[in-house]
């Protein structure tokens, strides 16, 4: 019957197309959870920052950062390539949002400063394929990944304190209510925020957390500025260099 | 951080706007689909079909004027068609039922892929039918069939099982070709099996009290009027 | 039948109309609030408080000429104000703890219900500020404070938690009075005294170190600026 | 501040007691609609019509008694009918789908919202019957249907199907003339279509039979009592 | 100092082995991926079956489990050799679970019996390096799979009445009330019964979706077996095989 | 102090005993029931009847002396009954559910709630059958019929929809008579009622193919063996 | 049927009664407890104790008469205490914590089990205090002992944290013989080892400060009233 | 398939059984692990470390006892050691914690993982230590410190909080090497720090009174006994 079978020549194309879509998410799902991994192991990387070896550390993790870029993302973007990036969002989200994780994260303990989404972007540019349209992080996962660093720069906050460097705490400190007033504004501009409203709660919660460290810090400090003959608290005794 | 941020809101409040437009233009779509599928409904009461077609057809020019709409406000945004997708996907989906039926009632055939992009006044853009919303407004078609069998035969056309079920028989077996997830779209075809089945009933009912003519002789007599004629 | 639902038509599309009115203010308002918002956050960065403020009083001015819209439209549905209440009472909640937050970094006193009222622009019309709302904003202010004690003492104020301590005992104790329903507002309430406590402790952290005033010796040294003298 | 809440508890006490006066006379709507959904159940076992109808009736003059109270109630706080609605909204609407369907039983004919009004002893005061309260139950009255022509037919009384049918048919193609909201109602609405559904293929398999009357011949033989004499 | 240094020798030894689990898991993880998606194929292959092309349907989705097995089950075997099979049990059960479903929904249509955990399990041995010990898939794996083929039948049953086969529809509901007879006694047995409870509640209901299917051509052929001059009612009517 | 805990210490330990004691019972009960309940499931199947019932049988005499075990660990507890009462509760319901269908079963009638006690070798003591368990058990017993009756037709036995139907419709009009709680027997009982319309539609559906006898002429011939002559 | 029913209906009824009774008495004592908890907390603000404590035995004589009828409605359903238990085990926890931290301001010794029963009124009937409920309320009262200590060393009361230390680790390690289950009193008490690490801190506070007391040196000199004296 | 089944069942009871005696090995363990906890919490006390160490190390034996049942339990089930982990998993936790702080009590030193195993009779046969257990031990432990220095400070003991940091800065440097995944063993690492900062408090109180000793005189004049002497 020629109704059928034009009906079955539909249906074919329709097929291949559904094989091949899933074909191609689950490759990028698979690229995603590579890049995920490895970006938590750079995150893993910079704790290991101390008073005296932040160099050494950040180098290590910055190389290790390149090698997620060029081993990982760009497996992402080949994957990717040809394909609306739309469509696949959800596919490869988790990977790009722990991936901006892990930039922010090295940037600001280099520089001190918020990376931002057009440097990754052109970072990815290099590594496509000219011919094609290249992968363009999209200002969603950008803050979707920056609202994560914060409980990073949270820990970073605990232990800089811990070392004794509680300006650097403090800076943290500044830059993570920086973040978060900025975003409160943005938030509800955001496409879908539901996942971005729980995290501007974790988001608030850290930033409280590390007021509570410097608080702690200060008010230990200013007990003794008077006993010590100065005006300003005198942290040197924080942190365990002295006896070491 | 400060310039970046502001850059960022102002790129929100755009994608914002656009939502905002694509969110009247969909509500207006919303509002046409259920004027159109208010007017197909009248089917089931075996209204003068010729009237019942004539009318629908001015309601999906309605709606094509709309999808055109929709394309120009994403042609502004290329690339981003599917980040928007979700806001019309749904009332697509219905649509594409609704002009499914009426092409069946007109023409007893598939609206194929192509075709109904066209209707749409779709496919020449970036703005294109999603496949998957194509292939569930299929399903949402299918699920009409046993009421409007039913209606037929209450109103004595007892020949219309037996062209309905070749039909979704056919339509059943296509879409068995395609491998599908775990997803919308593979709950909504199980429900076709359902509407297959109960089609097959009431032919089985029709064709066991020999009511049902048995397909080689067209034009028997009926007397509810020109529904019958068509398909 | 007909005439019926004609009439049930023209007034479903009229409470209709309303609501989205509604809605659209509403979506300002929670702009602006978050502006606002964003806006007194910056106290917790211990920057020049006069400036916080004129900024903020800048963004109630607009709120409170969002809230005359919403009075405007609510003009036309006498006895309806309830009918709609639900549709901006979350929004209203937040601007009263914000702009009661921000009374009190001007003025060391609680906003009033009357106060809140004019900030805002109501009172003369049917459209009040509801108490519950007036009070569920109150309790969401004091989520504030410890933040803000932690914070200011960092910055090195160590008068101020006196001050916050004595202002949320009154107002904890002034609550105490009343007999709230085992409600939304009830439970909101009882968190307040997590607020106090936490207070409290921070209190006993400068007292116990000496650091604290005793209140008695107002305008001793302080060198961080123009926070400390207000309340 | 210690002036304010005073007045506060004064103004929350009231309040409460509106509530708990409320909350006392619906705990009664509720169990005068259990009664008298119980008594009107029994339509489905075929007891003789009149008993039931009778019995009915009685209910609903205790019903109309409560809801004259609420009006009482009500009359102290002007202005805020919408404040408390919420406390009877559940109720009202059971209520409005119990006597519709029972005047449907006794007349053929759709309650009208001033009948339903009427016959609870409303809308003389600010208290009225809401309409999306009104339109609800209707609602809630159509899921009764399928049930009651299948128990019907069982008994042997084939026209229920096309009397129960056309009044569907007629009551469906008024609502679809609404412009509903998306909620709650416009979901209940969408349940109607099963209804409608539903009856159509009680109607088909006593057509398709030969058991259905055409609706001419009024007064066929039945033997089971005066239910079919009414609509 | 020798205790730092102890410490961190102890603690470089947990590095390296939570490292390499990670990664075993990562590789895991997407084997399983893969079985998944592959035996679905062939769920959906089984589903094309009809009156008329039922031995080379089956055949072709055979072959297809056949290659699922020697390509994909081979390949998780591989990553989980000499693993603790039951370590990583969260990390392999969806594929394994899928695999099981396709697997015994072949068996059934072809045979209309249960393949039996042991047969697989056999037919994994050959697959195995033979000198590590070879993957052996577990009850609780099985009977969670078995549990899902029931959603399967069901749809089969439907699609079989369809096609005028009644008795291949009570064959198939036979069999799914005894599973679910079966099952219902061992569940409460089994290890972590709550994913297991659930599927239990699907599978009634599938049941009783066939019940009804069944009832539902039975009423109707019953209607007219007096008419027909017969005792037994006649299903020939059913199926569109004689339109065709 | 000391010699206070010391003393509670032991009555902890006293209680904690008999808790892990009826644990162990417990334990047992539902392993029994699992056991009645596959049994029973064969049912659907049409096999001979008395064969089911036989074993059935079995397990209830098990289950029995498991309840014995548990009135006995209770024995030491006067008093007591409702502190440990929610520990076999559920399981409770469940048992009366099944031995309730299996009395239906044997004899078409219900199981009075002495009879069940008796059954569950209770009632002498303390140990009692709590009645919103039996109620409870009732519920889940009608969730049972539905099932059956589509199973019994599709079996051949054309009878059993109006028998189950007159049985649930007369145990439905007495639960009506209670003034449930809004707790969870009475959502179970609210559910009673989709039970109810199914057996009605499968009823229906025999019915109107004139498959059903009317309930005069008893022991028509069937063939099916003989579960049809024993309610 | 019927019959067992109506009588059913009867001991529903019955059993309803008595719960609405109890629900009635139970809102009275959640109230009575809310003044006596609002008139404990102003010890944390340093008012004179006797005052507080007189004011505080006044309301414990309400809530004890509300007990006596608890204990009243009760004795009409013999062996059914914990059949209603769960209706007021929760406010029975509060007074318990409420009156044994009274009793601790008082004496500075624990409040016995059989010296709460006595408060309440409890003990002589059927009617007792279970001690689950009581070991509750004991790890309650803990809960408030930080902020107490917080409070009294901001108001210069150094000696306070000793004796609540003492007190506090006696209570632990009286509660560490017990072999709880695995609930809700189980996580209470683990709950409570976080109050005695708050207040070994306060203790360390005032300790390395050299503002606590060796413990030996009774009466030293403190200006801030009468609470010091007391424990 | 009933065979098959048949096998299950029995194998399902085997593990059951296995689980089983495991649970009841557990509960034991459990109950050991309190008593040890309770005992070694006697050092936040002060008492004589010696008797505390020796009284530890008793109960240390019965739990090993209780390892070893359970690896001899294991032993039946080769390869299914992580089948039944959960079951112990969390007691384990604790044990490490517990003798992990034990051995620092008495050595100073870090409680190596095979120095674990062989502590609780472990890791010759299948049954090991798993290392995400020990770890989390590990961090359980240092949630102990911050207590014990507080104490310990309290108690006249100002050495020990820079033998604590000195401990724990180097465990949490050691921890860091570690990549761990967002689970529960993170989420404990996480709250290492905030011991580490709790200690360093301390530490720096004790120092910036002069307090602390430099670390380079051991033996310096304490009063309070034999504890300080060890680590
Ligand atoms: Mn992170
Ligand atoms: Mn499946």
């Amino acid at each position: 019957m020629t109704t059928n079978s034009t009906m079955r020549d539909e249906f074919a194309k329709h097929a291949d197309y559904l094989n091949s879509l899933n074909e191609k998410r689950e490759k990028v799902v698979k690229a995603s959870r590579d890049v995920t991994m490895n970006s938590k192991k750079v995150i893993f990387q910079v704790h290991r920052i101390s008073k005296y070896n932040k160099d050494e550390v950040l180098l290590k993790a910055e190389n290790d950062l390149v090698a997620v870029t060029n081993q990982f993302m760009s497996k992402l973007v080949k994957e990717l390539q040809g394909t609306d990036f739309w469509k696949l969002r959800r596919a490869y989200t988790p990977g790009v949002q722990e991936y901006i994780e892990a930039a922010t994260f090295c940037r600001f303990c280099k520089t001190g400063t918020l990376l931002n989404l057009s440097e990754i972007n052109s970072s990815l540019l290099a590594l496509s394929d000219k011919s094609i349209e290249p992968l363009q992080i999209n200002v969603l996962d950008y803050l979707l990944g920056v609202a994560d660093v914060t409980g990073e720069l949270m820990r970073l906050a605990i232990g800089r304190i811990s070392d004794g460097e509680i300006e650097y705490a403090q800076k943290i400190c500044q830059f993570v209510r920086d973040l978060y007033r900025e975003l409160i504004v943005i938030v509800p501009l955001m496409d879908d925020n539901a996942e971005m409203k729980k995290k501007m709660e974790v988001m608030l919660q850290s930033a409280i957390k590390i007021e509570n460290a410097c608080f702690s810090v200060h008010v230990r400090g200013s007990e003794y500025t008077p006993l010590l003959g100065t005006d300003n608290p005198d942290f040197s005794f924080f942190g365990v260099s002295d006896f070491e | 951080m400060e310039k970046q941020f502001e850059e960022f809101k102002l790129q929100l409040e755009e994608s914002g706007g656009v939502r905002e437009k694509i969110r009247s233009v969909v509500t207006e779509i919303e509002a046409s689909n259920r004027m159109l599928s208010s007017c197909l409904l009248s089917v089931h009461q075996s209204l003068p079909l010729s009237g019942v077609l004539e009318k629908a057809n001015g309601h999906i020019e309605t709606v094509k004027g709309l999808y055109v709409q929709l394309a120009e406000i994403l042609k502004d945004c290329p690339g981003e068609f599917y980040r928007y997708h979700g806001d019309w996907r749904s009332e697509t989906q219905t649509v594409v039922s609704l002009i499914a039926f009426l092409h069946w009632l007109e023409t007893g055939a598939l609206l194929m892929h192509a075709e109904a992009e066209k209707k749409l006044g779709l496919g020449s853009s970036d703005f294109g039918l999603d496949i998957e919303d194509y292939l569930t407004g299929l399903c949402f078609m299918s699920n009409e069939f046993p009421r409007y069998v039913v209606n037929r035969v209450t109103a004595g056309d007892y020949d219309c099982p037996r062209k309905v079920l070749t039909f979704l028989t056919d339509l059943h077996t296509a879409f068995r070709m395609l491998n599908l997830r775990n997803d919308f779209l593979r709950k909504k075809f199980d429900g076709m099996k359902y509407d297959l089945r109960r089609v097959e009933e009431v032919y089985y009912d029709v064709k066991i009290r020999g009511l049902a003519s048995d397909g080689s002789a067209q034009g028997q007599a009926n007397a509810t009027g020109d529904q019958l004629t068509l398909p």
